[in-house]
């Protein structure tokens, strides 16, 4: 279990590591799947470690990747606006947020 | 759970309102008579049940078509409970004919229509909600959401100084709500268990210490006497009337003064009897008060629609007379009989006015004269109405006003009440002061040349009304059986 | 037929409602339908009025159970308000007038009225008012005869303002309205109190309540003296008759109708109705009595002045009402004195006359109006010639009412004359009256008819009316003298017919007859000696009584002082309580508010120099602060993850520090915030950098 | 039921191939490498869910993510940047401060995840029950019963987000 759960932690971390320093918006994209991935596998383990007289654990994860689904295409079709407009996905382009 | 005609009759116009605001905003002509649509389904209820309550219902006292008591906010012992008897039956009767009524009556307006049926809609919801509700807690929100659109209605499509008469209106009225609200707190720590069911603690209303009973009273009577309104409290009715647009004077003056009057018959009169019994003599002094007062400076009034207003001071003391005899089946009766009839006439009187304001631009009473040969069927109908308002037999004001007289007659000083009288003679004065100066008497055709004639949707918004007075003139019997059940159990309560 | 006299007013009532409502703008159809059920009307009167007459025939003497039906408009334990009918003698006398009249007149106004404006409207308002009027004389209980009461106020109102556009005619009848509803406000009391102590409003239910004792004697004479006070107003007795002489505003017809021959008896039949209740309060029967009389002889004195012959004929009405009034109230008195009276039915008896030669005399001057086209008499003369029916006919009813014997007055005023009899103020005063009465008629007749024409340009013009207008003349000129025939002293008739209590067996009383005929012939010839002889100069006499003159053809300045005493007063206390209601009841409101305001304005003070200055002090801080820290709002989404991993870790990381220490700890993240946000600061820079260059 | 300390070998290739083909997904230059190592890491997890006994889930990552995520993924680089052409840093200037706190942050996370899985912590309660053999089945059914709301929102959700994607897509009609 503490594998399982040291593997997740680790993809989990190189996930923030992607977000915070990819340049292009896709790849911060993909490295939110990736903490995605570690949140499942976290709740996998859960699940078949811990609280194995159920199965909400799996459950939740199939709601998780549904969801994340859902996310990578509205994350992608922003992209794709930004891309219109900005004629470029670099996400130090737009940081119009500010302030 | 089912939903009930009586929550029906509330859902509908706020159905109506959520539909009227999803309509283009050019589109006047769908907003209209969506709104139409929707006031006449809620009319047509209030009738049916109007009908089916005297048919099933009126042989007994108890509350008819019972909705709950539902669990709505369980930690406080708040209720969703609806339910209905004999006095409030007429009273959503005459909001859904007075909304509809008043709905055709407004179909000149022209700027931000959508917003204005919307906020009429919502009006009518929550005064339908007034009318059924029997917790107080209900009551109070639906007492209270009734000010805002009021307040906007006076405050966008009201005349020159809306912006001060929308603010008097609600502040006065506010004002009153927090006197209730300190008395509806007093009642629900005072109750084991805490409840705020009104039946409940009109049952046991007479257990509480005189104390007690004496301080409730008194506050609800001051929320209730500001929206009537009585003599001390009745100032912002004539700017709140004057300032409205014709169709919300008409709501104004048709229902939303009865609300007190029937807010005292529901809640404050039944559930304390011993405070009533010690204060009956100063509600009779303040009734006769606005009956004199508010006659005498219709009097004084220039301006037509103020008059009417005042008028209404004076119409509601004869409603606070009757009130202070509550022992007396008459004057309860007269009771009833003075709020649909004040209803009718008061709104039909504000429909004309502003039906002569939409054509003359002025309502200065000295500015008109001879109209009765230009616009015939127009000054029969004032005349008609005018008549009514100052007790001509055959209407229904002389029903109203001669049982309020005979009942308070027989238990109440019979010296003050003599006084009282006073107010019909004093009727007939402003009145026929209004109908002379603007109808009779030479006519100015230079000025007045143009003017036109009352147009059919015009006619058709009063018509109901003449029919309606007509009928409880002559034939009051029906309303008679209607309501005597409840008001006999209403006087057992009392005289506890 | 009795049981159908409700028809008679519903037909009246149909016939407005056909009128207003359907036929206004088809004139021959409506008022032919007017005039056709006021006709069924007469006829059905007629009916009823043999049917009771059988009925009393029948009855040999016996106590006779009138005829009467009821139905509930509202239900209480206690007082219903119900409507009914009721038939007995008096009312079908009642009925036989007032359909008479009624009928006459509408036929009279075909001719009148033609080619007015509002020709259908008349006939709705007529029908209307008969419609009322028939209620009120068949109402079985003291409710509903208010409603009719009432009803007849608002015709009248309505057709006396017929002419609206005249601002005289339209006071006249404001006028009207209101002064009678200060008289039904002594009416309501009444009612009230009858309602109060009997339980009940019917007739024969309150009238045994009095009997039996039901109401304390000072409730008693109040009630009495409050319905009396409706009878005060409807008939315009002292002090309220000052609406009546207005009244002649309104179209002649209307003034026959209304204001001399039926709605104005209404007042008398009141109190001949209620006479039970009189009878049980000897102090308010003397009441009546007394007004009757002041009215009756001041109203009489104004007559002999005036030179309107509408205005002329008011008075005279006026004063023939106190009449009646007076014989009425002279009988309450007397019964109550246990002294049997023929003052019921002297009252009852000159109702009836009067109705039929004041109608056709009012009908006879809306003829010669109509003919000369004024109604002041110094400019006619000499019209016999030219209008030979209306001046007969004028004529006859002028002998009646100055009883000239064998006329119908001559019977009814005899019997008057002979009620106040016992009482010799009384005595004198109606003597009084009847001689005042007979030199102002023919004052009236010598200088309308007779003479030389005054105006000569009015007198070529005038004609003779048209068949409808003198045909009713002729007929109600018949009446005016055979109408008093039922009534001989000595036969049975109306005395055995209309009575309370007891019925009064008449007798021939010369000396009474003498006097009485006697006076109103003296006041004839004195008429003749001064207006047509020319023996006696009026002016000198006005010259010599100067004082008296003018308060007489001032009306006893009534008018002036109600307007000096009531009408300003209230005019003014309504302005004055609408100030007071702008200014302190108001004032009080506008003040709270503005106290709000003022302490809010105090509050925003203390707010904006001390709470404020301490709000300030710490957002000039926190804003300098925030200066610093805003650069860490670099508006890039990674900036903030990272700043989160790294926020995460310094949490964590006070979460195992020992808890002493926390402060420390929180100085240190801050000030490692705001190094961060330095660097943002420097990242930010850096980009608008590159993207400058991008751009150029 | 696998024991707790007991890790075969299939766990570790796994876990290395997922998380060096992370290190790639985050580090490249090359977006398009960057997608086919995402890939990768997939597949891995798909494989880690079927040591755990999650079969369907397992299925359901190969499906969803592999077959569809990740596709979406390559279409969406292919629109935007011109991949072939552009050769541009990776990486940003934070990189630095990032790998900084990432390192103290996977060291805690990792220190956490010692402490309490250690035998005796007591922190969570080992299962004694194995997991249901038909594990599927009862997906399906749980789905079905207890998390239908849940479902059925998500189902929402989805057809929100479709929608709403092809709204932020589509090109004004210009």
């Amino acid at each position: 279990m503490q594998s399982y759960l040291m593997l997740a932690g680790v993809l989990f971390v190189v996930g923030i590591f992607g977000v915070i320093t990819r340049r292009n918006t896709i790849g911060i994209l993909m490295s939110l799947e990736l903490m995605f991935n570690a949140a499942n596998i976290n709740l996998v383990t859960f699940n078949n470690f811990v609280t194995a007289d159920g199965l909400s654990g799996q459950i939740f994860s199939i709601f998780i990747i549904v969801i994340a689904a859902a996310e990578t295409t509205i994350g992608l079709a922003i992209v794709l606006l930004i891309y219109r407009n900005w004629k470029g996905i670099d996400s130090d382009c737009y940081g119009v947020m500010k302030w | 759970m089912d939903i009930g005609i009586l929550s029906w009759l509330i859902i509908v116009p706020l159905l109506g309102m959520i539909v009227v605001m999803f309509l283009p905003k050019n589109n006047k002509w769908a907003i209209r008579w969506t709104a139409t649509g929707f006031a006449t389904i809620t009319c047509i209820q209030s009738f049916w049940l109007l009908w089916d309550y005297y048919v099933n219902y009126s042989g007994s006292a108890a509350m008819a078509y019972v909705e709950g008591p539902f669990e709505w906010i369980p930690t406080l012992n708040v209720q969703y409970l609806l339910g209905v008897d004999g006095i409030a039956v007429p009273l959503l009767a005459l909001t859904g004919l007075l909304s509809l009524i008043s709905i055709v009556a407004s179909f000149n307006i022209q700027i931000r229509l959508k917003e204005y049926f919307a906020f009429f809609l919502l009006l009518e919801a929550a005064m339908m909600g007034v009318f059924v509700a029997l917790d107080f807690f209900l009551f109070y929100v639906f007492w209270e959401i009734m000010l805002v659109p009021m307040y906007f209605l006076i405050g966008i499509w009201g005349g020159p100084r809306k912006e001060y008469a929308a603010i008097k209106f609600f502040l006065y009225t506010l004002f009153g709500s927090i006197f209730m609200l300190v008395s509806i707190l007093l009642l629900y720590f005072n109750s084991e268990p805490h409840t705020l069911n009104i039946l409940e603690h009109i049952q046991n209303g007479s257990n509480l210490p005189y104390v007690l009973q004496m301080v409730c009273f008194i506050f609800f009577f001051i929320a209730f006497a500001i929206k009537v309104p009585v003599w001390p409290f009745h100032t912002w009715l004539p700017d709140a009337h004057v300032e409205a647009p014709t169709a919300v004077s008409v709501i104004l003056a048709a229902v939303l003064l009865k609300m007190g009057v029937y807010a005292m018959l529901r809640i404050s009169w039944p559930m304390f009897p011993e405070a009533l019994r010690a204060c009956s003599t100063y509600i009779l002094l303040l009734g006769l008060i606005g009956i004199i007062y508010g006659a005498l400076v219709s009097m004084a009034q220039k301006d037509l629609k103020k008059l009417v207003a005042y008028s209404s001071v004076s119409h509601m003391g004869f409603c606070m007379v009757a009130l202070a005899a509550w022992s007396s089946e008459q004057a309860m009766a007269g009771v009833m009989f003075q709020m649909i009839s004040h209803g009718l006439l008061t709104g039909a009187l504000f429909i004309l006015v502003g039906v002569l304001y939409d054509r003359a631009h002025t309502r200065e009473i000295a500015a008109f004269g001879g109209l009765g040969s230009k616009v015939p069927v127009y000054t029969a109908l004032m005349v008609f109405f005018a008549m009514g308002s100052l007790g001509l037999p055959g209407m229904s004001g002389f029903v109203s006003e001669f049982l309020i007289f005979v009942g308070a007659f027989g238990v109440l000083n019979q010296y003050l009440v003599g006084i009282g009288v006073l107010g019909i003679l004093l009727g007939a004065a402003y009145l026929l002061r209004m109908v002379q100066h603007v109808f009779l008497g030479p006519f100015n055709e230079t000025k007045w040349g143009g003017l036109t004639e009352i147009n059919v949707r015009e006619i058709l918004t009063v018509a109901p009304l003449v029919v309606l007075t007509l009928f409880l003139g002559m034939y009051p019997k029906p309303f008679n059986i209607l309501i005597s059940e409840t008001m006999q159990n209403l006087i057992t309560l009392m005289a506890r | 037929m009795t049981e159908f006299a409700y028809l008679i007013p519903l037909l009246q009532l149909l016939s407005f409602v056909m009128i207003i409502f359907f036929l206004r703008w088809k004139e021959k159809v409506s008022s032919g339908l007017a005039v056709t059920m006021s006709v069924a009307a007469w006829v059905m009167s007629v009916w009823v009025l043999i049917e009771t007459i059988c009925k009393y025939i029948g009855a040999h003497g016996a106590h006779v159970e009138p005829f009467e039906i009821t139905y509930y408009l509202t239900v209480f334990p206690k007082i219903n308000l119900e409507i009914g009918i009721l038939v007995d003698a008096l009312t079908a006398m009642m009925l036989l007038v007032v359909s008479t009249i009624g009928a006459c007149v509408q036929i009279y106004s075909l001719g009148y009225m033609r080619g007015d404006k509002y020709f259908s409207r008349f006939f709705a308002y007529l029908s209307l008012f008969l419609f009322s009027m028939f209620g009120l004389v068949l109402a079985n209980n003291f409710f509903m005869i208010f409603i009719f009461w009432e009803l007849v106020g608002l015709t009248s109102y309505l057709l006396i303002g017929f002419y609206f556009e005249k601002k005289s005619a339209s006071d006249a009848g404001k006028k009207a309205f209101i002064t009678n509803r200060i008289g039904d406000l002594g009416f309501i009391i009444g009612l009230l109190l009858i309602g109060t102590y009997a339980g009940t409003f019917n007739y024969r239910e309150v009238f045994d309540a009095v009997s039996g004792g039901v109401f304390p004697p000072e409730v008693l004479v109040v009630a009495a003296i409050g319905l009396f006070c409706g009878a005060i107003g409807k008939s315009a007795q002292f002090p309220l008759h000052v609406w009546l002489p207005d009244a002649m505003e309104g179209p002649t017809p209307v003034s026959a109708l209304i204001h001399a021959a039926t709605m104005v008896v209404a007042g008398v039949y009141l109190v001949a109705r209620g006479m039970d209740i009189f009878v049980g309060s000897a102090d308010a029967a003397f009441v009546v009595a007394a007004i009757g009389l002041i009215t009756s002889f001041m109203a009489a004195t104004i007559a002999l002045t005036q030179n309107d012959i509408k205005r002329v004929l008011a008075y005279s009405t006026v004063s023939q009402l106190g009449y009646m009034i007076m014989a009425l109230g002279l009988y309450g008195y007397d019964t109550a004195n246990g002294i049997h009276s023929p003052g019921y039915y002297a009252g009852t008896f000159h109702l009836m006359t009067h109705a039929f030669f004041k109608g056709l005399l009012f009908l006879a001057a809306g003829s010669v109006i109509h003919a000369v086209h004024t109604n002041d008499i110094r400019e006619m003369g000499g019209l016999l010639k030219k209008m030979p029916k209306t001046g007969w006919t004028f004529l006859v009813a002028s002998a009646s009412i100055s009883g000239v014997p064998l006329t119908a007055g001559f019977f009814s005023k005899d019997e008057i004359v002979a009620a106040a009899a016992h009482h010799p103020v009384f005595y004198f005063f109606t003597l009084l009256i009847a001689f005042m009465t007979a030199f102002y008629m023919w004052r009236l007749c010598f200088m309308t008819f007779f003479g030389k024409p005054r105006d000569a340009e009015k007198f070529d013009h005038a004609h003779e009316s048209p068949a409808t207008m003198t045909g009713p003349l002729v007929f109600l000129g018949v009446l005016a003298v055979i109408g008093g025939w039922v009534g001989i002293p000595g036969m049975t008739g109306f005395s055995e017919f209309v009575f309370h209590g007891e019925p009064y067996h008449t007798h021939v009383d010369w000396v009474n007859i003498l006097i009485a005929s006697s006076v109103g012939l003296g006041g004839i010839y004195l008429a003749w000696l001064m207006y047509l002889k020319k023996a006696i100069s009026a002016d000198k006499i006005a010259q010599t009584f100067r004082p008296l003159y003018l308060m007489s053809l001032n009306k006893w300045w009534f008018d002036e002082l109600y307007d000096i005493v009531f009408i300003r007063p209230i005019l003014t206390l309504g302005r004055f309580l609408w100030t007071f209601d702008a200014r302190v009841i108001d004032g009080l409101v506008n003040g709270v508010a503005w106290f709000t305001l003022f302490w809010a304005e105090m509050k925003q003070l203390f707010d904006t120099y001390v709470i404020d200055g301490a709000v300030n002090g710490s957002g000039w801080l926190v804003s300098n602060l925030g200066q610093a820290l805003r650069y860490l709002q670099t508006g890039r989404v990674q900036f903030y993850t990272l700043f989160i991993v790294l926020m995460i870790i310094v949490l964590a990381t006070f979460r195992m520090l020992p808890t002493g220490t926390w402060l420390l700890w929180t100085l240190t993240f801050l000030c490692a915030a705001l190094l961060l946000g330095l660097i943002g600061r420097r990242t930010v820079t850096n980009t608008a950098h590159t993207e400058s260059e991008k751009q150029a | 039921m696998t024991d707790p300390s007991e890790v075969g070998i299939v766990f570790w290739v796994l876990s290395t191939v997922i998380l060096v083909s992370a290190v790639m997904v985050v580090s490249l230059r090359n977006i398009f490498h960057c997608a086919i190592f995402l890939i990768l890491t997939l597949t891995g997890v798909a494989g880690i869910f079927v040591t755990l006994n999650a079969e369907f889930l397992a299925a359901a990552q190969v499906l969803i993510y592999v077959g569809a995520v990740a596709t979406l993924m390559v279409f969406g680089i292919m629109l935007t940047s011109d991949i072939a052409s552009r050769r541009i840093e990776m990486t940003n200037q934070k990189a630095g401060v990032a790998v900084l706190a990432c390192m103290v942050f996977a060291l805690g996370v990792l220190f956490l995840i010692k402490i309490t899985t250690k035998a005796g912590a007591g922190v969570w309660q080992t299962a004694t029950e194995p997991l249901p053999a038909d594990n599927v089945l009862t997906i399906g059914k749980q789905l079905m019963t207890e998390f239908v709301l849940p479902f059925e929102v998500v189902s929402v959700l989805l057809l929100a987000a479709m929608i709403g994607a092809i709204v932020l897509a589509r090109r004004e009609a210009s």
